[in-house]
């Protein structure tokens, strides 16, 4: 945690609290900064409190901290409800009206005279305080007005512009000769390092593994994804749809995958539900889709704007009856690049229902990532069937070993396709024969089968030690840097990071975990649901769970005092 | 008929189902406009009507109950090129499916729905479909349903469907013509089809609609909203107006879609390279 | 107003939120007919206009969304002799919750629905309502969404709705007593309220709809149902006429059915009994 | 197997197999024999090929036998297709026209010509076999005819009916004098014995229970308890609905239930995905609720007609989130109606979702059960506020030590009762404070722990001996008799029975379950879902599972043959 700062801006929902975060994100990213940024919201637009972190660095940042070092406190409120986490060096910057009955020497008070007059209004507040701790940082102040500049041109008159720029140069003419603080670590900038949030990093992934159709119902924090697509569509060829219902959406999706577009759908836990039933036709039908689920509070509607990680059980399972599936949680956000695309080949090569497993705090984090590389990306439509002589009815669901049949699309081809959803036979006519039903079902087993054979063992970072510590998913980042501190601590502790949840390769998890006498998860979740998948489907017996179901993400040092516990420290 | 997409696979339907006369016509309205098999995919539910397509050689999607426009939904935004029948019957369509039907007729999407109507659940043994009388009973409504009967009609007109028509399998060639015009159409075109269960619905039979149904007078103007509007307000106890209510020009779904022009996704598809998302990432750079 | 509903716990709207107008219509309405809070129930959805029952002190059954019409059938059943009321948005009722919109008013089952209409998802963030017109343009839908907006007084007659009307917040007299007689109505009665969102809907604004609202003419019969569906095919981009489209005396949901008449099964059910089953073993001995 | 005969009526749909069944159950069922009745329908109305097999017996029974010893072909179809299961010392009956090309000792054809003239048609194929039969039987022809008269008099013309009955005498005089066959069992009149399929028992269990709303939508295999519950609705003041989907069906009865109704809701398992998102609801806001779920082939439609215990894993991690709930499993007709009672006490009790988990097989079984006993019926609807003084909020989400919060009704009492979806503090108001948050959740999840302590061990059969075999729902009846024929055959096996699925009682289970070295499932799945479930729960670990998937239901020959697999015969 050395090589980094924290900073929080806090204040009541519409303050504006997120868009001076944007701003300080883009200035701090142009500096050359590393950067990983957190948000707090309440479920509604004015009022409340909100809070945002913005963690920045020289190195690579996959988790925020709770420990603040500056302190941007929009009103009082914020002022004292944060001011406890605030570091004994931190320092805090408030209006002058906001801390009147405060003594602490690490409060810094902008009185409200300093600024052009334009900007004696509270509307200001937040480009004042982020113009004081700039200068504070020792930033260059012609990056911050740039990046206003090319951000508020288009969205603002001119007047309110320049009086934005007065305010910075004001602000910094007023303490900038005796102000300034010096960082111990260096900017490193970067032009092509990008900062993305979770959902940023699917919808590219999604678009690079040359999606067609995406089709959903809004739902906190799936949204994004939808608007990056809807966004983009009308350029690269992307329809985009919200429809009626998340019924709609994933079948919907289904028809456009049998009709040879790549297809997704995505939403949170409540949307799923709503899909069960779709999700059992894509695996009998077996048609290729992908399906984001971004996780949030539950059960049921739960609190819709804070996170969890509690719909693994219920994805793993989700639908009557068995047919293989694919659940995917990428650890960071630029796995969510890769492990997006990605998902869309293995969709296609196995034809069956994919997830791509997300959650609040990854969708609303953003972090700065290294350009993707596109030529880590290849598109793999799997086994398509060669052409007959003339209209002829797909042997769509051959019986093979390895339970794949060759897919063919409607009029691209001189194939006829028949998809259904009951029981069916080689051509894809309903059937109840006992043997057929016998073929086909093992026919569809199977692929689960190799499929898990296939997959990849968790990757084991800090080996050799007794105590292991799985995760996934946001939890990663946390619980990776935590891992690395309590280490430099002197004691010895392993951590394990699943990417692929289910189904789960036995032989290749019982060896790499074999070495470890007690095996721990860290999830964000009451009942630890990847341990129990774990105790299900492999030997492996976990000893203990650390859970979080307070909405909020695992910062560095929650995981930490759950590490000291763990080793009965 | 001797048409490409004749299929070897007998319907499973009850000698004099109603839905052996919806197949025939439908063959017939195919092979007349010429349409080849791999044009077409008939995106169907669950049911005895959904399950029409097994008994043709074509390309079908044999989903959910409740759950056929969805599918011609997506079907349509992966290939706009192809032509789009969903087919199903009034359980499906109007009480699972009633949601969609709202929606994909707002949507004008560019399918043919065409829902037998027989006012009962077939398939499931005879419970009241929506479309039963308040006085219908069955094992589930002892004492009648005591609902409004829900006219398709209406509600699909009331939603914005640009081609909005009624049959009767009595009259297959009233049946046939309109199965024609509908798929030529561009637009949203529902069939409410009576077509009559022999099995389960011993009030709504052949003899029963053939008293009620009448071809609509030649005055009626099929491209007036509010004169097909009043036309769907009839009493479905008394009698039974078929023929064509309504059809209009509308813009379909997909028009305002750039990436709904010219060649199909599906067809753009097979082109597509990750290289195409590189153009994004400047708006996440600094 | 100092009613014994009063609560404890304000709003989150945002200040300037038609559903405030909502809230304090309703806290009138109920005050003014002396309704008991024990009284009544509220069925609510999801949405911003779904939290207004957290602002009453009473009895709330705060749902999902899209299902507080079911929640709303389920509470009659088991006590037909409560009140109760169906509050939540436009996206909640029209998208997710359509298909319960159609079947619920077709029972003519006894629910005031109190409808949100603010042409758009508040509570997410701005995305296009099934209200919201073809021109509106969104994140979700740059080019706008292309449908044909869904005008929910029309289904509503369509499907069977014994009590039709729209109000505008900005008319929070006319709101008011078109809620008085909405609960006093015996059936299925809708109110459609078009309370501007002033966050997300930057077109349908309060001056939007005061320059194209206006209250329905003396002379409309509201008794007529093929009048009030004549009514309700106004261009809603153009005039919007708010005020009792229709009210019809008509059997409410379970008036067909013994089990529902008299005392309450709720009531009831306190004094059921193991033996109640007893006669019907007979039915399956020899 | 050896007191019992298994009588197979075949023929196509619509030839009046399920009549002949009908009236031949009630024939012996009036002579004293207890019964077990199995249909094999195909998903039409007319056509195709169905069968029905009735095991008669002076015991009870609890399982279908797949050889034949009187086989009752209505076609030359069905005579061919079941020849191969009859016995060597079995018997055919056959009309003379279908039976030509085949030469058999054991068929017996009935010449066209006799009979009344009335009834030369096919139409009388039934009455004329079922006459055969029971002539050869040495059953009372008067019981015959009795019944005849009970069930059809009401139905049919008194002219079809004297013909029915001239059949039966004519049939009778012709064939009886040398052609009785002796039973080497007795039958044992007792006028209150019942023959029921399992839905009647689940309704008639939730009768007795004091259901008050059952909404739902029809859906094989599940239909027929919402056509029981309507039937005598108007009469016991049961309102009963047929709504417009799955997710009104469960939306409304959650409604009744907060309204002070006992009620229930029931489908297959493609209606249970479409109340997954309200099951989560239920969760959240505690209210008790009772699911049927009759399974079905599955994934998604499946073959509509056939059975499968495949939804286990899903409806016990069904809608996102961890939240409590409940699952049964009766074992047979009788426990149907027990624990389909007992499921709305644990439901109010625990104020949670309980499952009712039951299968086609059950469904459509019609099998003899002493009259049920009332008073083994209880009525317990948990906490209930007590009044006060005035109309207050009531805190419908205290926080209690073991979970359980007092509940109250609107209207029925003073207090006001607000039920939220969202995370919500104790009286019902939404809230994303985190010490709510962790407080709710966690009393939710206590009643999870209690719930799980309260629930009885496996009830454990044949011990001790070093196998054991763990079985559910409709499997249990044929792997007891199964079970017990393997071990009168020299070996040694126990069977494990387990009623309720989830949660598990680990401690018990480990418990009772220690002795074995192996342990097997016989589950009609492919995966094991019940083995999968207690491997994730307990330390129990499988040794092997037995499936099957074809749709059909297990004979006791088919686990018999699977049993000498096990032992390695
Ligand atoms: C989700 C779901 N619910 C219920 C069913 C059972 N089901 C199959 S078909 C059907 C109704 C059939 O009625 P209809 O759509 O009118 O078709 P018909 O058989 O009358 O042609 C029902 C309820 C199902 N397959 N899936
Ligand atoms: C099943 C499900 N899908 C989506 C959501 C997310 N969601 C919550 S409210 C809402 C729409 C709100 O719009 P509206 O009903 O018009 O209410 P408003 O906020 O405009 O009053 C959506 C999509 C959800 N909670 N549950
Ligand atoms: S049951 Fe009715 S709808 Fe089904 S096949 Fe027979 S006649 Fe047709
Ligand atoms: S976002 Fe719109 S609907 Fe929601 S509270 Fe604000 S103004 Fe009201
Ligand atoms: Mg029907
Ligand atoms: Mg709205």
């Amino acid at each position: 945690m050395s090589n980094s700062r924290n900073i929080v801006i806090a204040g009541a929902a519409g303050q504006g609290v997120d868009s001076a975060v944007a701003l300080a994100g883009k200035v701090l990213l142009k500096a050359g900064f590393q950067l990983f940024i957190t948000a707090d919201y309440q479920s509604r637009v004015r009022g409340g409190h909100n809070f945002m972190r913005i963690r920045f660095s020289d190195q690579p940042l996959l988790a925020a901290v709770t420990s603040i070092d500056y302190l941007l406190a929009l009103n009082e409120e914020s002022l004292l409800l944060h001011l406890p986490d605030l570091k004994n060096d931190g320092l805090a910057f408030v209006m002058a009206a906001d801390a009147t009955n405060l003594k602490d020497q690490r409060i810094i008070t902008l009185p409200a005279t300093v600024g052009p007059k334009a900007a004696q209004g509270t509307t200001f507040t937040g480009i004042k305080l982020l113009s004081l701790l700039f200068v504070k940082l020792g930033l260059s102040m012609a990056i911050f007005k740039q990046t206003i500049e090319r951000e508020f041109s288009q969205k603002i008159s001119q007047a309110l512009l320049k009086t934005n720029l007065d305010t910075i140069s004001e602000i910094a003419t007023f303490f900038a000769p005796d102000f300034p603080q010096v960082l111990d670590f260096a900017a490193k900038p970067e032009p092509r390092r990008m900062l993305v949030n979770g959902n940023e990093s699917i919808a590219l992934g999604m678009i690079a593994a040359g999606i067609g159709v995406y089709t959903a119902y809004p739902m906190t924090p799936s949204t994004s994804v939808l608007n990056v697509l809807a966004g983009c569509g009308p350029q690269l060829g992307i329809a985009v749809e919200q429809v009626e219902d998340e019924i709609a959406a994933l079948n919907a999706a289904l028809g456009a995958s049998y009709a040879g577009a790549r297809a997704a759908t995505g939403s949170s836990g409540a949307g799923i539900c709503l899909m069960a039933e779709a999700i059992g036709m894509a695996g009998i039908c077996e048609i290729p889709i992908v399906i984001f689920d971004a996780q949030r509070s539950s059960p049921a509607t739960g609190m819709a704007t804070r996170t969890e990680q509690a719909d693994l059980l219920f994805v793993a399972h989700v639908s009557h009856g068995d047919f293989p599936r694919l659940i995917i949680a990428p650890a960071n956000h630029t796995e969510s690049f890769y492990l997006s695309a990605e998902a869309f080949n293995l969709a296609d090569k196995w034809q069956i229902p994919v997830f791509i497993l997300s959650d609040q705090a990854q969708a609303s984090a953003d972090c700065s990532v290294e350009e993707f590389d596109l030529e880590k990306v290849s598109i793999d439509r799997g086994v398509i069937a060669a052409e007959p002589q003339s209209n002829e009815m797909l042997r769509r669901y051959e019986v093979t070993e390895n339970g794949i049949s060759a897919r063919a699309f409607p009029q691209l081809s001189q194939w006829l396709i028949s998809s259904d959803s009951h029981e069916h036979n080689e051509i894809g006519q309903v059937s109840d024969d006992i043997d057929n039903r016998n073929r086909q079902h093992q026919k569809r087993m199977r692929k689960l089968k190799y499929l898990a054979a296939s997959l990849p063992a968790p990757e084991i970072i800090g080996a050799p030690a007794d105590k292991l510590i799985i995760c996934w998913g946001s939890t990663v980042g946390p619980v990776l840097e935590a891992a690395e501190i309590f280490r430099a601590q002197g004691n010895q502790l392993a951590v394990a990071i699943f990417q692929y949840l289910y189904p789960l390769n036995r032989e290749r998890i019982e060896k790499v975990l074999a070495p470890f006498n007690n095996i721990y998860t860290i999830e964000g979740n009451y009942s630890g649901q990847l341990g129990k998948l774990l105790q299900m489907e492999t030997s492996v017996r976990i000893t203990g769970h650390i859970g979080k179901t307070d909405g909020r993400l695992f910062t560095v040092e929650d995981v930490l005092q759950n590490f000291s516990k763990l080793v009965g420290g | 008929m001797n048409c490409e997409y004749e299929s070897a696979f007998v319907p499973q339907w009850c000698p004099g189902c109603g839905n052996f006369v919806t197949l025939d016509c439908l063959q017939t309205a195919l092979c007349n406009l010429n349409i080849k098999a791999r044009d077409f995919v008939i995106a169907a539910g669950i049911g005895q009507a959904a399950k029409l397509g097994f008994s043709l050689k074509c390309n079908l999607l044999a989903g959910l109950h409740g759950r056929a426009l969805p599918l011609a939904m997506g079907l349509k935004m992966a290939n706009h090129q192809l032509k789009v029948l969903a087919i199903s019957g009034d359980g499906c369509f109007y009480a699972e499916g009633g949601n969609h039907l709202l929606h994909t007729a707002r949507r004008n999407l560019d399918v043919t729905m065409l829902a037998s109507d027989n006012r009962v659940f077939g398939l499931t043994k005879g419970q009241a479909a929506p479309t039963a009388a308040a006085t219908f009973t069955t094992k589930v409504h002892p004492e009648g349903t005591g609902a409004k009967p829900l006219e398709p009609t209406l509600i699909a007109l009331s939603a914005g469907a640009t081609f909005v028509a009624k049959a009767f399998t009595g009259n297959p060639e009233e049946l046939t013509s309109l199965m024609e015009k509908a798929i030529q159409h561009k637009g949203f075109a529902l069939i409410d089809i009576l077509a009559p269960c022999i099995s389960f619905n011993k009030v709504n039979t052949f003899a029963w609609f053939k008293k009620r149904v009448h071809s609509i007078s030649a005055d009626h103007d099929q491209n007036n909203l509010a004169a097909a509007i009043e036309l769907a307000q009839f009493d479905p106890e008394v009698t039974i107006p078929t023929g064509l209510y309504y059809q209009a020009k509308k813009p379909v779904y997909g028009r305002n879609k750039k990436a709904l022009q010219g060649e199909s996704i599906a067809i753009r598809t097979q082109n597509y390279k990750p290289e195409r998302v590189k153009g994004l990432f400047a708006n996440y750079q600094s």
